[in-house]
């Protein structure tokens, strides 16, 4: 017989003063099983809180319902009171009579009866709960980081200080990503490389990082704290431990017309290569596409040149398994290209370039030294016109969102332009300017007002070219959409930033969600903003959302705090609020048949086929079995579950048919159980 | 006679119709009493035989609840539940009971003022339908 | 083989060239055109601006008519009647109550299951195919494709060639032996509706289209369009004061073009009708090319 | 018939299967399902018009799983039901072997699941007529009418579960009604506890029955319960393109989802 104490709280007027507290105090102390009910002011009050410690002792209480607010404000309080005086805190549940009653009624009979009623429903449900205990995980304390550019690197360094291991995975042959390539940052101006070269170098020489560049995640199994990855090592064609790094081969390498990925296409590399002079390892790679020995079957000249011999044309892929406990996915984005704006030419005129293009031309490694030269004919351009939002925040090219970076970048590049090259004019045509960050306002307006870069606020319709110029159209709107139309040399085009390719497919290797763009996606998007819906899977920088280098260095930091914070313990501690298939006796070992329509719907892939064998081993039966580990108890199985095999904890099928009965049954609410 | 006061049970998901109803309280919006929540984790776990059971426990009407398309806690729990729900209703339809007495909603967390809107049309509305007559009927065979 | 035919205002007026040259091309290719019965007007000026129920009543009726007669295709010449039509045939599919009520307005169940043609999609579909052994005088012309702005717009419901560098066209000039530039007028505005109301504003408008065509070194520009037609052929003394310039190159209608080059006599084509006398002159930088001398035949007219 | 007895008669004399599930004679103008474990009695197998069962039924029985492997003789809904039990994880491609049926009698090769998935997507199913006039009927009555016509038809309900029996799909080692924590659904046969069954199994056959129509047959009392199947595999398939019975690997309306699946009742 269950011994279950009622507490009424009268939160001051908050439920006192529409719901007769007393009343509903006393009306619960008739319910069967009730052994024990009480109201007070504040029972969330440490006195309030006594109470109800004192009275799980004096009247050896095995349940406990707290009438008062709503369980998403105070359940933790509550059920921590009982823990401390040795009750089950998943005994305890709330019914909440304030937000869901005294706050949204009048002050009424029949308000108090609501009240009642909804106490009862949850006495019924206290009587059917069972003391659950939180489950215990155990934890790989190697963290894998998922792409190698600045919120990569910022995450392995970050977790690999705080003391763990970190496998990091960067699918070109160098770490850096995408700031590697830039010029100079916002707000500052101060160089890319200087600032990113170090922490690079630290990554490669830290005794907890293992790097893997070159390589791509092949699958990924398990769930928090005990995932299996398996890493594609692609085959460099070069021995990383004979290759001294010496750049021979690259300087003799005969194919040396290959579009420079590093430059965005404006410089050239050759068929064997390190993308560029910082590279992180400072190792090359054969492009196996363009050497002329995988085309042809001869040539050979890399490894004639070698002088450590680390040419190897018959190296293969190479499959890496490591056991890990958390993933930092950091996989960056892309932007769109100049080929995907019709109207400014798709990609046909060589003088439109993008953002990034721009960055190369502006940086001092770049194909033309810093100097800003125009692609088509190596010209200084005289007048510059850039382009801001191409493709972003335009519903008819599918990018509906803002892609954030583009305003700072392009006051930054023509302000670059405009110190670069003295008397060029400077052109940014905008929808608004979004400068919003620490220093970022004053920039933009140093751009206009000390470097005289020209704001134009309109859309550009078209760029076409005539007689070697390029002829911008566009309207002024701030001058009554007034058509305006500039000869340009150049045209630099702000595009979009969009999610890598490939990146949905990762996203279902990896089992996390992704948005209609295929962004990753945040756990929450305000509270749980570096979490996925996967446990143990967080997010760092770009591959969620659009962001500038501070932002990404903050979440990848965020995101190896959480990681941190996970190892800091030997186990991982679990709610369990998570499903159950049952178990009985022989011959039925289970009323699971083994369906796994359950399996289909389960979102979290936490349902697992579990054979159960005799003593000799013969197979009886295979059966559902939910993994503790990846279920996070949305109970969307249960519902499947046709024979009822399946049950979920703390809202079982038990609880929650009391509770439709219970509810209804006003005048039976002395019937007893 | 005193006029008939509908009872209705609504079944939510704890994430997004519970916290909104609970926005409905702290923004002290008033709704009719005449509703009574029992709180699930998502509505992906809501059986079907729940409803038959609530109507043959004797309530008018029905509200399900629970978080908008693509913002469910739980990812998809909200679009299994809107399939079963889809062919549930037809079903339901299809013999003869009045599919106007279960009302199907998203309430997000942040509407509040919507909640009581669903709870308010909805209690209207069965109470323009009357007590559910049919199935009280045969709730009484069945000895309930 | 025959088709459904929807001339509109403009073919039975001041286009009447184009329908003559439309009508003659396809009777080459053993296209037969035949008249959507008892028309009516497409709507295109006003109505879908005053009032949406007759701008889709229109269109429909004449989707009707031409449903009743048992058409499947309708060739439909005039770049602004198909677009009313097309327009209005993709709302009613999308929206069956709306399809209704339109087809209770205009008394006629409509299934919208003919399909509608315009000029470049029934030469591409039952010209050209028919015509490739009958060119006679290749069109050896350096000619801008003129496209405007109704023939691919809205892309998302005619999803008819590229939005905004289309092709049919310099595809079908290609096949008759001319040459279509490149250029970044193709579908600019001419200023269309408003040739009457704001005549000055043509003048700009259709003059920077010709400046772009003269100075890549078109020898005329062609169009698939009344409108487009009678901006640049009509207003051309509009256009002169504009630019400041005095162009001479014609303007012909895509049909016109295939005419020449099979042979079709001029007048059957109604090249008399211009404004703008039909006589190509090469851009003084190609003068000295060795370019193949085109037919004097074409040079008298 | 030769065909198929030889084929029968080779399965058992080879070891290949060790019983093989079929049609015999039975008592008086009847036919009756007959499990062949001994080469010399292939004789016994008949196929015609009368044989009708679905035989899937069998394939998950106790009784009939611990004879060895099978062999079954398996027309047109029994395949479907087949593709359906190797979607729900019921039979493996390698432990059955399938005497294929087609439907003018005539003996199927049909070595693998995408054979069976091959010719069952070949066939249309055409409702029966006459049901086809009874499911209009009922669709085309107000809900009070409906609901009329359902109680009056379950009315006569007591129980029995020989839909249960009869029914490939029904194969659960513990079917819902006979869960008592909770009491999901009263055990009486009164007017409650009938409704509450007959909604439950449809929904449980939601998505998964194969439409052979064994249940309403085995009925003892005639209540047309194909209508509720036909109802809800009208449903799935018109709003969600799915149907039971059509591909061995698992496509269960309940258990997917499309983000943009249609309603018009949700607020």
């Amino acid at each position: 017989m269950s011994r279950i104490g009622v507490f009424i709280c009268h939160c001051g007027e908050n439920i006192g003063a529409t719901v007769d507290c007393e009343r509903v105090a006393r009306a619960c102390a008739g319910i069967p099983g009730v052994v024990h009910s009480v109201d007070y002011k504040y029972m969330c009050s440490d006195p309030g809180q006594n109470m109800i410690k004192d009275a799980i002792r004096d009247h050896n209480l095995t349940g406990v319902v707290v009438g008062a607010c709503s369980p998403r404000m105070h359940e933790p309080t509550f059920r921590r009171a009982c823990e401390e005086a040795g009750l089950n805190p998943f005994l305890c549940e709330m019914a909440n009579i304030r937000e869901h009653c005294s706050w949204v009624h009048e002050k009424s009979e029949v308000t108090t009866e609501k009240a009642i009623d909804l106490v009862r429903v949850i006495v019924e449900k206290v009587r059917r709960n069972k003391p659950l205990f939180p489950i215990k995980v155990p934890v790989t304390k190697t963290a894998l980081v998922l792409g190698g550019g600045i919120a990569g690197i910022q995450a392995a360094l970050d977790i690999a200080n705080a003391g763990h291991k970190v496998i990091m995975v960067e699918r070109s042959p160098s770490i850096g990503g995408h700031m590697s390539q830039l010029s100079e940052t916002f707000p500052t101006l101060d160089c890319s490389q200087c600032i990113l070269t170090p922490r690079m170098v630290e990554v490669a020489r830290h005794p907890n990082i293992t790097l893997h560049t070159y390589s791509e995640i092949e699958s990924l199994d398990g769930f928090i704290g005990n995932f299996k990855v398996k890493i594609r090592k692609k085959a460099r064609s070069v021995d990383e431990k004979l290759c001294t790094g010496c750049g021979l081969c690259t300087q003799k390498c005969p194919t040396k017309k290959i579009p420079s990925e590093f430059d965005a296409g404006l410089g050239m590399r050759s068929a064997i290569y390190v993308p560029f002079p910082q590279a992180v390892p400072n190792k090359p790679v054969i492009d196996r596409l363009h050497c002329t020995f995988f085309l042809k079957g001869k040539c050979r000249l890399c490894e004639k040149v070698c002088p450590t011999q680390a040419i190897r044309f018959d190296q293969e892929d190479t499959i890496v398994e490591a056991d890990i406990g958390a993933v930092v996915l950091a996989t960056g984005f892309d932007i769109k290209h100049a080929d995907f704006f019709p109207e400014y030419g798709y990609g046909a005129y060589k003088d439109v370039i993008d953002g990034l293009q721009f960055e190369r031309l502006a940086s001092a490694s770049g194909p033309t030294l810093g100097e800003i030269r125009r692609p088509s004919d190596g010209r200084k351009p005289e007048t510059v016109v850039f382009i801001a939002c191409a493709g972003s925040r335009d519903p008819a090219k599918g990018i509906e969102y803002c892609s954030k970076i583009c305003c700072m970048y392009t006051a930054k590049h023509a302000m670059l332009y405009r110190h670069k090259v003295h008397g060029g004019k400077a052109y940014i045509f905008y929808m608004d300017i979004r400068a919003g960050g620490k220093m970022y306002e004053e920039f933009v307006r140093r751009a206009i007002e000390e470097d005289g870069v020209r704001y134009v606020r309109g859309r550009v319709s078209r760029v076409y070219e005539r007689e070697g110029k390029l002829i911008v159209q566009g309207a002024d709107t701030l001058l009554g959409a007034q058509p305006v139309e500039i000869e340009a040399d150049m045209v630099v085009l702000a595009t979009a930033a969009v999610a890598n390719d490939g990146a949905e497919e990762l996203a279902q290797k990896m089992h996390v969600s992704y948005d209609a763009y295929k962004f990753f996606a945040e756990a929450h998007p305000k509270l749980k903003p570096v979490e996925t819906n996967t446990a143990g899977i967080f997010l760092a920088g770009a591959c969620q959302a659009p962001k500038d280098i501070p932002e990404s260095v903050a979440q990848a930091s965020g995101a190896a705090a959480k990681v941190s914070a996970l190892f800091s313990q030997d186990e991982l501690t679990r709610e369990p609020v998570i499903a159950v298939v049952n178990r009985c006796a022989p011959p039925l070992y289970s009323t699971c048949v083994g369906c796994f329509l359950c399996q289909a719907a389960c979102p979290y892939q936490a349902i697992e086929k579990e054979e159960i064998r005799a003593r000799d081993g013969n197979l009886i039966k295979t059966v559902a079995k939910v993994n503790p580990g990846l279920c996070q108890g949305c109970g969307t199985c249960v519902a499947v579950c046709r024979t009822k095999a399946i049950d979920l904890q703390g809202f079982s099928n038990e609880q929650v048919f009391a509770e439709v009965m219970a509810l209804l049954n006003r005048s039976e609410a002395n019937a007893g159980i | 006679m005193p006029e008939f006061e509908p009872r209705i049970v609504a079944f939510v998901c704890n994430w997004c119709t519970y916290a909104g109803a609970d926005l409905t309280g702290t923004s002290r919006i008033k709704y009719s009493p005449n509703v009574e929540v029992i709180r699930f984790p998502c509505t992906g776990r809501i059986d079907f035989m729940l409803l038959l059971k609530a109507f043959a426990e004797g309530a008018d009407g029905i509200i399900v609840s629970g978080c908008h398309p693509n913002d469910c806690h739980y990812t998809s729990g909200n679009f299994h539940a809107r399939r079963r729900w889809i062919l549930f209703r037809g079903l339901l339809d299809f013999m003869g009971i009045d599919v106007r007495r279960v009302q199907f909603s998203w309430v997000s967390a942040a509407e509040g003022a919507k909640w009581a809107d669903v709870v308010n049309t909805t209690v209207e509305a069965v109470r323009k339908l009357g007590p559910y007559d049919n199935y009280r009927q045969i709730a009484r065979s069945g000895g309930v | 083989m025959k088709l459904g035919f929807y001339p509109g205002c403009s073919l039975e007026g001041s286009a009447r060239e184009y329908a003559e040259s439309v009508i003659a091309v396809a009777g080459e290719a053993g296209v037969d055109l035949e008249q959507v019965p008892d028309w009516n007007c497409c709507g295109a000026t006003a109505a879908h601006n005053m009032n949406r129920n007759l701008s889709l009543a229109l269109p429909a009726r004449i989707l009707a008519k031409a449903e009743a007669a048992g058409m499947k295709e309708i060739v439909v010449p005039c770049a602004a009647c198909y677009n009313r039509l097309s327009v209005t045939r993709h709302e009613l599919l999308e929206n069956e109550s709306l399809r209704r009520e339109i087809s209770a307005t205009i008394e006629y169940d409509l299934r919208c299951d003919a399909e509608i043609l315009n000029v470049l999609q029934m030469l591409d579909r039952h010209v050209m195919p028919a015509i490739g052994d009958k060119i006679r005088v290749p069109f050896a012309r350096r000619v801008a494709c003129y496209y405007g702005c109704l023939l691919v717009r809205p892309h998302k419901i005619l999803k008819f060639d590229r939005l905004e560098d289309p092709q049919s066209m310099d595809a079908i000039i290609r096949k008759i032996g001319g040459d279509p530039l490149d250029w970044a007028f193709k579908t600019e505005c001419c200023g269309a509706g408003l040739s009457v109301s704001a005549t000055p504003l043509v003048g700009k408008l259709s003059g920077r289209i010709l400046d772009d065509a003269s100075i890549r070194g078109a020898e005329a520009v062609i169009v698939a369009c009344p409108m487009c037609h009678s901006n640049l052929d009509m207003r051309r003394p509009h256009c002169d004061k504009a630019m400041k310039k005095h162009y001479t190159m014609p303007v012909l209608y895509i049909t016109q073009a295939i005419g020449l080059a099979l042979g079709i006599d001029p007048k059957t084509l109604g090249l008399h009708r211009h404004m703008v006398p039909v006589k190509f002159e090469k851009h003084p930088a190609d003068a000295a090319s060795a370019r193949p001398a085109p037919p004097d035949a074409v040079k008298e007219v | 018939m030769e065909e198929l007895r030889k084929r029968a008669g080779n399965l058992l004399e080879s070891g290949q299967v060790r019983v093989v599930i079929g049609y015999g004679e039975g008592t008086g103008k009847r036919v009756r399902a007959v499990f062949i474990q001994d080469a010399g009695q292939a004789d016994c197998l008949i196929f015609d018009e009368r044989c009708r069962q679905n035989l899937a039924l069998y394939l998950t029985r106790h009784e009939v799983k611990k004879l060895g492997k099978p062999a079954i003789v398996a027309s047109l809904p029994a395949l479907r039901a087949i593709l359906q039990l190797a979607g729900e994880c019921q039979i493996a491609e390698n432990d059955i072997v399938v005497l294929g049926i087609g439907e003018d009698g005539s003996m199927l090769d049909l070595p693998d699941f995408a054979a069976i998935e091959k010719h069952v997507a070949s066939t249309v199913r055409e409702p029966d007529p006459a049901e086809k006039a009874q499911f209009d009927l009922v669709l085309a009555m107000s809900l009070e009418e409906r609901w009329k016509y359902w109680q009056e038809q379950l009315s006569r309900c007591f129980k029995c579960y020989a839909c249960r029996q009869a029914c490939p799909m029904c194969y659960c080692s513990r079917c819902t009604v006979e869960c008592n924590q909770p009491q999901w659904i009263p055990v009486p046969s009164h007017d409650l506890g009938n409704l509450e069954w007959h909604v439950m199994r449809a929904m449980h056959l939601a998505g998964r029955c194969v439409d052979c129509g064994d249940c309403s047959r085995a009925c003892p009392l005639d209540i047309p319960l194909y209508l509720l199947n036909r109802f809800l595999i009208m449903d799935i398939e018109s709003r969600f393109n799915q149907r039971a019975g059509t591909t061995a690997a698992l496509d269960y309306a309940l258990s997917t989802f499309h983000p943009d699946d249609k309603d018009d009742f949700i607020r």
